[in-house]
């Protein structure tokens, strides 16, 4: 991982309303934003942001770009994605919700073949306390330190770390890769690099019901993370019930191929622990186990 | 955004996909009129499954028992839902029957496409038989001929059962929907295929570039090209309150969903009883300022003190970049709202009178962001009470509840 | 297959390009009846250049003066063609004229976006400032961004023009366009943007699977279609025989681009004069087997010996597959053939009476293959000369020219 | 180079009446057909080759494959060819003619990512004298040697082989790029090639006017071949005309990059002279050059 202040950042979709309240803030921060990119508007600066109509332009002007987060409407934000990686970007942060999952999907293949980094989208991004921001996670709420929180939402993920740190436990970093239903990089990506990264001495993973991310995640665990993770599950108490269309039973259990009772948080907290995972039952037992796990790291069997 | 049945066949015709000859029948009058041959079925057009079972599909090989048959099933509700319009359709000789659906699969960030040589209305089967085979690079018509190899087609039904699956995928690209079903799709002795019925399910959040797809929306008039209609920035809440316990008396409103359904679980681990839980949205639309937080935070407030049942409303918002004292202010101007005429969320055309009853419902706020204690001071003048500690709001929210017990 | 304006114009229209109001006019009468307001510009609609120039395009502020421009211009020829339709527009007022094209480079393989900033009715300038991008990878709207820049456009107008270049491009990838043109692109001071005047090529190969851009060929009636309605495998020949030189005494006849234009080559370099040269085709359809030469031949031969100025038919024919002698057989059948009715390839309409008029052509054929002898035998019993080397070929041929020149 | 006997080849659209035809001619001359394929027809056999409703069953079956030859329709070719990319297949002979220019341009993007080597389409392919058949040159005009054959049309090439062939000069190897617009490989591409091959001691060049590829090539030739390099160009007494539209001039001159004069003969000519590469006037001067320049090759000044 090369998240740090020396990496070069642009802003996409900088004018959007989105964009101009959180390209300030990022570099007030300490990130490296060398430009903002919005078409129609090149020339302009924006709190002191160099403003240019296409990436490409930034690029000849600041030199290299490691990473773009994209704030651009929903509808854009493919069109950004896939300028930025024709301008040489490889790591990009998509912010926006609502962008369509047909563009995602054309936007994945066209990220593996790059071999580029997405985040998001409906994502907060990345922060590496008092080093970097990448996207609109609030800093006050975060202090430096060695665990990493992973997760798929926002809010809730700035509610652990904030429980973190008022129990003086610092992060790594965090990272949210979005909530939406088809995003750009998978809870398995993350855990490996988190398990790779020196700064991370433990995991803190942030789950919720739907889809089988977190069942993946789990089995990723057990089979390939040394790390110490600890994990959280948001909505254990939510109505089970699921629309169901006259196609509903063959689609909900064939499709997406989960089984009847995955995506629930049943079948979440189960596949975690049995992967060895501690499951906090609240937010606020966070922090305890946290600590517990560093002071006495479980040894894994593998 | 799901179709009803003579939408999801229009669109069919109109990628090439053989369907039969049919009609919509607004009212059973219309079927004097009808230019397709009999006999016909009538079929109910409803977004509820089970409606063969249940008697919305009738055939008739004449006007007057048409006639008689759509008279029955537009008084035929299937599952709650009564039709607003009906199908006549010509009858299509069936040999066989096959299961056809293009989805995408959130596990694997691929569009897929699946098939069951046994499809109709046995879903069992259906499903023991189903194949798959996924998109994983850009489409061709290869991909759709790999599926009808597995499901053990051969000859020209190959050949025609991938022309129809091609279609399919076509149609779900160009128009981004989450799923194309066909089932069944019939084939005849003479090995022509038919798709009998049909589901379609629009994508929400693409419905913006597709205002033809958006105005199919039968379900609630305008519906979702209200929303995107509206002036960028501008406020937005679900459309839809989740009901969590029917005997609840605690609303829970925060803002994200994660948060939300952690701080439900939270308040039904305590023993509490959500009746209502309310996401009032997170923080990445690219059009939205942190400040349309307080807006909808009123809504959202005005939205649940309407229901009665309703003691305790637990507000927990992470705020952002917003002070909290931005935050209790909103809170704060909703407590002095005057008592309006609103429309109801749930079904946006009827006005209802609000009667801000007696015991209005307490407030516990919980909050976490910058300037708290600000935040604090501005709401000691209200009502509503401040607790900085997550666990210790659930607690005093509980606590409310039983207070006001009756 | 080229378009006319109008129809450019419809396909803009339906992809989202803003073009002016119009109306198609049949005949002047039409203009009796126009729904869009006065002043409007006349146009003829011919697939030639330069009715601008050529009084083609005329303005008109009212009925009396719209029909009588209209009477004007559908009796003006524009470089010998005759408009069968005209096209009413409505005025549009223009502060600057842009040049925007999207069109296939065969020499990158790719499609190039085209762009300048001076657009109108001068091309040298428009040429002068022309820009270029390649689209290297699937297109995405930053393509058209690009460009745009290039051209010099910002803020605004960057938007809209990005815009119409995308709108451009999606139109030639689904329609398998040859060319999108569109000259000019104004722009009025509001920073609107209209498409003026346009240009579309459709590509002939791909028309196939278009059928309703293929119905709007206008040059020659059911046009492209009909080629493609021949069963498989059918004899086919190209619509146009080539004319090299109108004093010519001689026909060439061979199979295949290249080896057609070899032996072209060869006569015009010993001196000789081929007025047509005809290419029966290659080999590699898919739907024709070798032995479809014969017949393509023997439709070759008819062709060219229909015109009198022809003394002698040089045939050279490289065999893949076909035995020579089942070639030369083909020929022995065609000069047994009785004079007949055909349809003229030139103008399918007409029928044209052949009468055999003496002297015949004199038949050289040089033929490459297997079956070599048999095939010299089979041609012994008719008046054809066979020559086995290409160059003696065509000495063979002069040499039959200088004797049978009067 | 890799053609040799050995090859593994399917052939794609067997059924289609000149895939029919040539299949069994391939065979007969020593090509290693492996399978043929056609939707709807997987399980028969046609002369003695079976038949696959797919590449992939082929594959199952047959083991890996090197090299599709296919007669497909031209609006299945794209399709074809993508299953066969799918499949490994990393060679494709595509001999249809009339496959849309766009669906070339896909299929090249394709080939390029995942380089595959394209030939054609509307071309007759590949033919190694005595050894492999890839298309549907007649073997009775070839026979084997050390000139390498490169054109872009089908008979005439034939024609050009079978004068040095009558002439007692054999061929290493004769492939034909293709007739249409947009085709899957280059003359630089092969050129360079041939360049390499072992079995290649001259190339003949075999051009025809209209498009810039021979201009390319004898840029490339002046460049980067040393092999010695004979050209005869097609097309020199064709009469000038183009069409011209109210486009025209700007599409012709801009669009493809060409000058007023690119594309004639004299053009392609005097490029070739220019590169050191000798024009032959007629197709039977073509064996007389080349043995001049066997016997003593001109040293290339670079």
């Amino acid at each position: 991982m090369n998240f740090t202040a020396t990496n070069t950042v642009i802003i996409q979709g900088i004018t959007e309303p989105l964009g101009a309240c959180y390209a300030p803030l990022m570099q007030a921060y300490g990130t490296t934003v060398v430009a903002g990119i919005s078409s129609g508007n090149g020339g302009r600066s924006l709190a002191g942001i160099p403003v240019f109509d296409m990436v490409e332009q930034a690029l000849s002007s600041v030199g290299a770009i490691d990473t773009s987060v994209i704030f651009s409407p929903p509808y854009a934000a493919l069109d950004a994605a896939l300028e930025a990686i024709a301008a040489g970007v490889r790591t990009i942060i998509l912010v926006s919700q609502g962008v369509p999952p047909l563009d995602m999907v054309h936007l994945i293949r066209k990220a593996e073949a790059t071999e580029t980094l997405i985040v998001g989208p409906n994502s907060p991004g990345i922060i590496v306390p008092h080093q970097l921001l990448l996207g609109i996670h609030p800093p006050e709420l975060y202090k430096p330190g060695s665990v990493g929180i992973l997760s798929r939402n926002g809010t809730l993920t700035y509610e652990v770390a904030w429980s973190l740190s008022q129990a003086g436990i610092g992060q790594s970093i965090a990272v949210s890769i979005g909530d939406d239903a088809i995003v750009g990089s998978t809870l398995p990506q993350w855990l490996q690099m988190l398990d790779e990264d020196d700064q991370t001495d433990a995991i803190v993973l942030v789950g919720e019901i739907g889809g089988d991310s977190e069942e993946l995640a789990a089995h990723y665990i057990a089979e390939a993370i040394d790390k110490p993770v600890i994990a959280y599950i948001a909505g254990r108490s939510a109505p089970r019930g699921r629309r169901m269309g006259h196609a509903g039973a063959i689609i909900e259990s064939q499709a997406t191929d989960f089984g009847p009772d995955i995506g629930t948080a049943e079948s979440k907290i189960t596949a975690l622990k049995r992967a060895g995972v501690p499951v906090a039952e609240r937010p606020s037992e966070i922090p305890e186990i946290v600590r517990k796990l560093l002071k006495h790291p479980l040894k894994k069997v593998s | 955004m799901d179709l009803l049945e003579y939408q999801a066949k229009e669109l069919f015709r109109d990628a090439g996909i053989p369907v039969p000859a049919y009609q919509r029948i607004d009212r059973p009058a219309d079927l004097k009129s009808l230019t397709i041959p009999y006999p016909i079925a009538i079929k109910s057009q409803v977004y509820m499954g089970g409606r063969g079972r249940l008697g919305g599909v009738r055939m008739a090989s004449n006007t007057i028992d048409a006639i008689a048959a759509a008279h029955t099933i537009f008084n035929l509700p299937i599952m709650g839902e009564l039709p607003k319009v009906l199908l006549a359709e010509a009858k299509f000789e069936i040999d066989q029957e096959l299961y056809l659906a293009v989805v995408l699969n959130r596990s694997i960030r691929r569009p897929v496409l699946l098939g069951s040589a046994q499809g109709g209305i046995d879903v069992q089967t259906a499903i023991a038989q189903m194949q798959q085979v996924v998109v994983d690079q850009e489409f061709s018509p290869f991909y759709a001929r790999r599926l009808v190899l597995k499901m053990g087609l051969s000859g020209d039904l190959l050949n025609a059962v991938t022309d129809v699956i091609e279609r399919m995928y076509r149609l779900f690209l160009n128009k981004d929907l989450d799923l194309v079903e066909i089932n069944p799709l019939a084939v005849n002795t003479a090995g022509e295929v038919m798709a009998l019925d049909g589901k379609v399910s629009a994508n929400d959040a693409a419905l913006g570039r597709h205002p033809a797809l958006a105005a199919l929306d039968m379900r609630s008039g305008q519906g979702a090209t209200l929303k995107e209609s509206r002036p960028p920035g501008a406020a937005w809440l679900p459309d839809v309150l989740s009901t969590v316990d029917p005997d609840g008396q605690i609303g829970v409103l925060a803002n994200g969903a994660g948060l939300t359904m952690a701080t439900m679980d939270l308040v039904c681990q305590a023993g509490g009883k959500p009746l209502n839980c309310l996401n009032i949205g997170g923080e990445t639309r690219s059009d939205a300022l942190p400040e349309d937080l307080c807006e909808r935070l009123e809504q959202g407030l005005e939205l649940l003190s309407r229901n009665k049942q309703i003691k305790v409303i637990l507000v927990n918002i992470v705020s952002g970049t917003l002070p909290c004292s931005r935050v209790t202010q909103a809170i704060a101007k909703f407590l002095q709202r005057p008592v309006s005429i609103v429309r109801s969320v749930n079904s946006p055309h009827d006005e209802v009178r609000l009667s801000r009853v007696k015991p209005f419902p307490s407030l516990v706020v919980r909050l976490v962001g910058v300037q708290l204690q600000e935040a604090e001071l501005s709401l000691a003048k209200t009502p509503a009470i401040f607790v900085e500690d997550l666990d210790q709001a659930i607690t005093q929210t509980l606590s409310l509840v039983r207070k006001r017990e009756p």
